[in-house]
């Protein structure tokens, strides 16, 4: 089972996929593609990952939420050119109670957002393009028109 | 002399012009050593000194000492979700 | 424009309706009718309203959550019979970031569960129903088998 | 005298067995006055004495006073959600 897609992500299909009978709480999460960032406007971007050790890593994170809460949660994440808008991460997590819906949704989309090795390419609205990096000052290394990164 | 696999991602990926360099596994060498080359190739000076390293997949430190057969990977910061 | 529907909630419909291109973060909540309450079998329940207050206090709520926070906010709430599993009140709140998406739409989901006037009554497996009052001793006021309450 | 509809929801409506009464609203009758009137019904001793009021769907005390044309209701603790 692969937290990874190509395609469109439906919110409403893993909000269903934890939904059960004694769940009464569902909180979901959806980060959708921003047209802007650090003040740039975005034009487009691609994510990229590691996909074996991003599933082993969301399959360790998604286990670390059911033990902690008593929920079922459920990932997933776009790779690929994803456009403005459209939704690049969803998190889906379901509990007897609101509590802990929302304590381990909020706990799994920080944790994946650290720890997934997943990464992102932009392109702004002037055509230039950068690897987004949270830790770098600015949070981004612009890639050169030749191709080259900085 | 064993050689050993290295992914390279995203911005490590685009810094040496390849996702997937083999080096030598020469006698007790770390993950350090192994970043050290890395850095001297053309164009991987860009990669910092101690990257986010992962051996099969588990992030490991620079005194880590991987074994013929493991997969290493370099990681660029995080930029999912 | 009305937060009561008597039909099935689409929790996507919502999170598309608060979804905008400069917006991407959005916390999204699902109340699902639970098979159970107070430790008792439920099968079946339904939902009524004081409508024209319910939709003035909502109006209220939801205008409260898009002050507090640079959120848009939605809601919808369903009435009449609701089967087990489905979705009684879905709550979407989307910013700029998860921060103010997950506090406005956490607080707009404990503000109509205290503030909107919309009544449950529940019928359990052994054929007794009752009318929900968080504020009673049990949560619970029976209804006789006459349909008389207690 | 002028008389003043009175609207109940819920296990209220099924205390008194209907959803809306008119009852008189007499010179300086406060909210409270109406809800005593209320719990003298047949069934309405089950009514709280001082239970959720609203008066043009918005809440008021026990002492606010409802003018002729007013929509008053009592209101059960809400369990929506």
């Amino acid at each position: 089972m692969t937290i990874l897609t190509r395609d469109a992500i439906d919110p409403g299909a893993l909000i269903a996929a934890v939904s059960a009978p004694e769940r009464g709480g569902i909180a979901c999460f959806v980060g959708a593609v921003r047209d802007h960032h650090e003040g740039r406007g975005v034009v487009g971007l691609e994510y990229s990952a590691y996909d074996a050790m991003a599933d082993a890593v969301a399959a360790a994170i998604l286990a670390e939420a059911e033990s902690r809460w008593p929920v079922a949660v459920a990932l997933r994440h776009r790779l690929g050119p994803v456009p403005i808008g459209e939704a690049a991460v969803v998190v889906a997590a379901a509990g007897g109670h609101r509590d802990e819906a929302f304590a381990a949704c909020r706990y799994v989309i920080e944790e994946v957002k650290r720890r997934v090795p997943i990464w992102k390419r932009e392109r702004y609205v002037d055509g230039s393009e950068a690897w987004v990096d949270p830790t770098a000052a600015g949070g981004l290394h612009p890639v050169r028109d030749d191709g080259t990164v900085s | 002399m064993p050689s050993i696999p290295v992914l390279l991602f995203a911005r490590y990926a685009d810094l040496l012009g390849t996702s997937r360099v083999e080096l030598p596994l020469t006698d007790g060498c770390t993950v350090a050593d192994l970043v050290r080359h890395l850095r001297s190739l053309p164009g991987g000076e860009a990669i910092p000194e101690r990257p986010f390293v992962a051996v099969n997949m588990v992030q490991v430190d620079a005194s880590h000492r991987p074994q013929p057969g493991d997969e290493v990977a370099l990681l660029p910061p995080m930029a999912g979700g």
